[in-house]
């Protein structure tokens, strides 16, 4: 199988289900004509059509709310929000009428759709181009929240996301879009929304983490392995609805639990499995869970390496861990 | 230049109707008109005096609005969809959907269609194409825009008809929605009820534009204004509106001048913040009796007639709020439907908490 | 003293800081000419004009942004969103702009403003008249967040809020606005923000709640003080920052936790205080801590008392708590 | 009507003045004004360069558009406020910000007044009432309106400027913005750059409207297009709407005609979607050579003056930027200042952890 990047692997997932199902249609600003920002849309215009691939004013209320409204009417619209830190002026729009169409009208109708968006820092984008939002859409009752870590799972989501019922926030690491290569059918397939994944089994301490800092994660149970200590980690690729019972498993198994996340900590999704885990695992537990998250503070410009969780603070909260 | 003609106008006040422009219904269609707005307003009355004997919970009236939702539902076809605001009960109805599911909606029973979930006043009937409003202001518009561009890629011949009011217009989801329906040139016609007040804020304060329609001009395409309580004039308006959109004309946004002659909602008290005599005022071009005054020059409607008619549409809507009445409220378990389409495990487990909440278990 | 209600003292809080200051500034849909829609600026635009109270066309953006405006160019003013529910057209306006002014501009420009806004449900609101979205602002860099659960502190909380440096989200117990009263000076005074209240002091099981839900905390500790369970009870009272020590302290002495709120459990504002404490105080803890929240479902109409946490639940949780 | 007259000129694209509309500026205001366009011509093209060798992380050039931002800017008083977008450099320096600011705000470094926070070109300075830019765009529209209508309650006697870009007007922010300023008449001058792209959205596909000063009309105040390559124009055209607001007039709409002549950003490569003819024709409307020859037919000035100025704006701006590059970056500490006045105790916590993290204790 050939070897592509995370941000290939979207694309063809993108590609995929635009060729088998053609009510999927694309909008968003820059995408068509330009190839999207990342050039992640490149040529999807000159193959599909202006009007499947559609370059939009500079709206992302516009861009969501009509999305919505074409889901409403038949069409499986992939929004693109350029960067997710422009998704606020969109926010009424997703909390209060993307997420509660199915309910709000009994289910008459539904908005299957999936907002696509860049996320998360490591490019040197300063506050306005380095947001982790995904506590917001958690919190947000009718939308379900996906994160790749790497291209397998990237294709595999995107198009299970697609397929879904549901509206999908679909927010994909920009740091490693081309950062981090893998193996990847060139057919289209599906892995399943809400299941996490161990990607490293391990004794001593259950790591989890998702998007960039799935690797920061696996780089410090590598580091700690040599000390003797084994970790397992877990990517939880679906944030909404997470995998709780892999959590679960793996806690009760090790006992000791670090959670790494990019956003800010207070009532940040790290917060949302440490309640789960204490409230059900609590005699597992042989140390406090510790959560290793970006700071309180809007995210910084030059000092981004000091806020983003890297593999030595990990490395430090598992020593803490271990030491309790 | 339009914004200094007057209103689109068929029939005047005192039911004299400039006959070049009649459409020249029949007298079926002339006599349903009427009717759905007879309809229209006893349900208005019968439920503003259910919500004062705390049958329902909350009601907002549309009384002296009835020409604006007939007139305009009118000029659809069945396929085509509806984006309701909360002040449209008349388009419902005309579309066909039943009182009765009003008023299950209004007690939020096992019946109502949205499960209970939402205020009254906020029905739909997705089996009409008449989607069910929610509340925040605006949010149907740039939904509305996009049912419609669906139409427009699928081909399908729809056109969709958005309601809003003019506070609705102060809102980023019009200009957005307003935009991408002119740069797209959807099939829409964006349809603002100008009903002089959004809550106690009168027109001359929410944009200081002067009127609605003029706003058409920053996105390119027609803006028109048309007397709100002329049925007629509303239909012809709407109707060659929609004919343009169905054609591939693209959006038309209208500006429909009526009033609202009752309070924002049963919650509200107009008088907190504005004059009985411009209510007075406008309560002489009701919709309702000026119409009638055009059916009984036109030798279609007597008074016998009328008092028939209003009775059975008060009775109907007393009978429709029995029913629903006597339904039972929905099901425990209905809190956890629809959030997705198959619950997630969060949902399932506290759906078991909710059935030991409530005793169930 | 006098016994007013929630919304009379929130009301003689606002009246006093115009009176006070005169750079303090309303505005909101039908908050002069017709008083507000709960009636709690009944009076002020007669006494305070209508550039002091100002009705402003149907835009919570336009309400929020240029409320952001006026705060940077030295004003502070005190803008009403009718229904928390309704926020969300400003949002971006509040986490981009209004919360990162600051930070942002290096401390060259800041925006002293209060966000008030009437939150929760208990009045047959449906999901768009009864939201608790405090999570997303706490959640926020840059934003405090406050909610009071009685008039003493209603008005206490206000006054310091408008003399807060920092802006504020200022959500408002609507259904207890007129159901709960208490002792009020008329002069005005300061609540300090940040602090926690403990009102009620116990020995078994710690409660914590705020704004409506302290109410039901209250009832359940009654309910259960007659079984012989002895339950301390902390009203929050600002949400960010958060009272940690008071909570550590409380939980350090009883060893159990109950969090109670009415907005959605995943991602809810409980997950935050569950985390910290299992973090903090994990070998005091001699149960799981247990979160009562509303359910992760939009707001409902006809099923709301299902819905919303009652003392009966939180009773339960204490049992459930006290049994392990 | 506004919209079928042309846009406001007083130099044409060959040097050739309307004397009847020429402000008649004192000579030293002219050469300022060039000397000013010179300048931030010569900050852009070092700061692409420094940015292709790696020096700085990103730049947002403003190539073709320095008469629209030092006309307008040139309009105002010191005490006047700007809310910026990130494409007005030129203004800022001419208000006075040292270019070296710019320069310690594009290395965010310990001298940044930004404290190193925000990416390059978002640079500002409270000292001479420029706000900073935030990146999402729109944002500035409600917020300026704001700032304005807070010297209007005051009395204070300043008008606020806000610059936006031509894609900025499809925002939601745009349109609430404009209804406020409209509503309560505030003293702000709205000043769209409509340079033909949205990164790589053309006008044409940005709205269907044509134009974006039509759009005033749908506020119920003046909109009027000035040709933005003509930095006499744009100073009266400001002026003009400055006066107005001033005196209590209101707000204006100026919708100010220019070109992006370079990328969006040195991010931006816009070979993939505009054609370099469109560019090339742009070109020859060059604002710097329009003013350059006016001063030569007015004696004004000579290609050896013109030789020095570049030279010396060029010097000026590597000399400032050596100076931001050899200054040290911000300490960890400031990463926690400014969240909020006094740091709450969960930043204090978190920066005894940074510290821990970069090893300083
Ligand atoms: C976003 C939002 N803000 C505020 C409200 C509260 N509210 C409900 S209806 C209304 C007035 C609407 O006026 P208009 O658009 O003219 O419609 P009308 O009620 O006159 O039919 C307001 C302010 C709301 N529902 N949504
Ligand atoms: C809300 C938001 N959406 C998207 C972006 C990404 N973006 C940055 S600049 C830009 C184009 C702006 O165009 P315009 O307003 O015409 O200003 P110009 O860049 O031409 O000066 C876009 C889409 C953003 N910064 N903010
Ligand atoms: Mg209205
Ligand atoms: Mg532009």
């Amino acid at each position: 199988m050939p070897e592509i990047t995370l941000l290939q692997a979207l694309s063809q997932g993108l590609w995929a289900e635009m060729e088998r199902d053609e009510r999927v249609v694309l909008l968003g600003e820059d995408i068509g004509h330009a190839g999207g920002v990342f050039v992640l849309t490149k040529g999807f215009q000159e193959h599909f059509g202006e009007d499947r691939v559609i370059d939009t004013p500079l709206s992302e209320g516009g861009i969501i709310g009509t999305s919505i409204g074409l889901a409403l009417n038949g069409l499986r619209p992939v929004p693109e929000i350029q960067f997710v830190d422009f998704i606020y002026p969109a926010f009424d729009l997703i909390v209060n009428e993307m997420a509660k169409m199915r309910y709000r009208t009994g289910g008459q109708y539904s908005v299957p759709m999936v907002v696509r968006s860049p996320y998360g820092g490591g490019i040197r984008g300063g506050h306005y181009h380095s947001q982790s939002p995904e506590a917001y859409f958690a919190h947000t009752a009718g939308l379900k929240v996906v994160i790749p870590s790497n291209p397998y799972d990237a294709k595999g989501l995107l198009i299970s996301s697609i397929r879904d019922p549901d509206p999908v926030i679909f927010l994909e690491p920009k740091k490693i879009y081309r950062a981090v290569r893998g193996e990847v059918p060139e057919e289209p397939y599906m892995v399943p929304l809400g299941e996490a994944k161990v990607t490293r089994e391990g004794e001593d301490l259950t790591l989890i983490g998702y998007g960039t800092m799935l690797h920061v994660c696996m780089e410090a149970a590598e580091a700690v392995e040599k000390e003797g200590v084994s970790c397992e980690v877990i990517d939880l690729r679906t944030i909404m609805p997470f995998d709780l019972d892999t959590i679960l498993g793996s806690v009760r198994k090790t006992g000791r639990l670090v959670i790494v996340h990019e956003a800010p900590k207070t009532c940040g999704f790290g917060a949302e499995i440490a309640a789960q885990v204490s409230e059900r695992a609590l005699l597992s537990l042989e140390a406090p869970i510790i959560r290793v998250t970006g700071f309180d503070t809007p995210f910084p410009y030059s000092l981004e390496d000091v806020y983003l969780p890297d593999a030595a603070s990990v490395v430090r909260a598992i020593h803490q861990s271990m030491n309790f | 230049m339009k914004e200094f003609e007057e209103p689109f106008q068929i029939i005047a006040p005192d039911g004299t109707c400039r006959s070049d422009l009649d459409p020249n219904l029949e007298e079926d269609a002339l006599l349903n008109l009427y009717r759905m707005m007879v309809l229209t307003r006893a349900v208005d009355t019968t439920s503003v005096i259910l919500q004062r004997q705390g049958k329902i919970g909350f009601y907002v009236p549309s009384t002296g609005e009835e020409a604006a939702q007939i007139g305009s539902a009118y000029a659809l076809e069945p396929s085509d969809l509806i984006v309701a605001a909360y002040r449209e009960p008349g388009a419902a109805f005309l579309r066909g959907m039943p009182v009765e599911r009003l008023y299950h909606q209004a007690c939020g029973n096992a019946k109502d269609l949205l499960k209970g979930r939402q205020m009254p006043s906020h029905f739909g009937d997705g089996s009409v194409n008449f989607v069910p409003a929610s509340s925040p202001v605006g949010t149907q518009i740039p939904i509305a825009v996009g049912a419609a561009w669906a139409s427009k890629m699928k081909k399908d011949g729809r056109v969709t008809l958005v309601y809003f009011g003019d506070g609705a217009t102060s809102q980023g989801d019009f200009h957005t929605g307003m935009n991408f329906a002119g740069v797209y040139r959807v099939p829409i016609v964006l349809f603002c009820k100008n009903n002089q007040w959004a809550i106690s804020c009168p027109f001359s304060k929410q944009t200081a534009s002067g009127s609605i329609h003029i706003k058409a001009m920053a996105y390119g395409f027609e803006g028109r204004q048309v007397d709100g309580n002329d049925v007629l004039a509303v239909y012809v308006a709407t109707q060659q509106a929609v004919a343009k959109a169905r054609r591939g004309g693209g959006p038309t946004l209208l500006e429909v001048l009526t009033y609202r002659i009752g309070p924002h909602s049963t919650s509200d008290d107009p008088r907190r913040y504005r004059d009985q005599a411009e209510v007075d005022l406008w309560k002489q071009k009701d919709p309702i009796d000026r119409f009638r005054i055009y059916l009984e020059q036109k030798g279609l409607w007597c008074k016998e007639d009328d008092e028939r008619l209003c009775a059975e549409a008060e009775a109907h809507a007393k009978e429709a709020f029995d029913v629903a009445e006597n339904t039972p409220m929905p099901p425990v378990e209905s809190l956890f439907e629809d959030v997705y389409e198959t619950p997630t495990w969060n949902l399932k487990e506290q759906d078991e908490f909710a059935r030991l909440k409530v005793g169930q278990t």
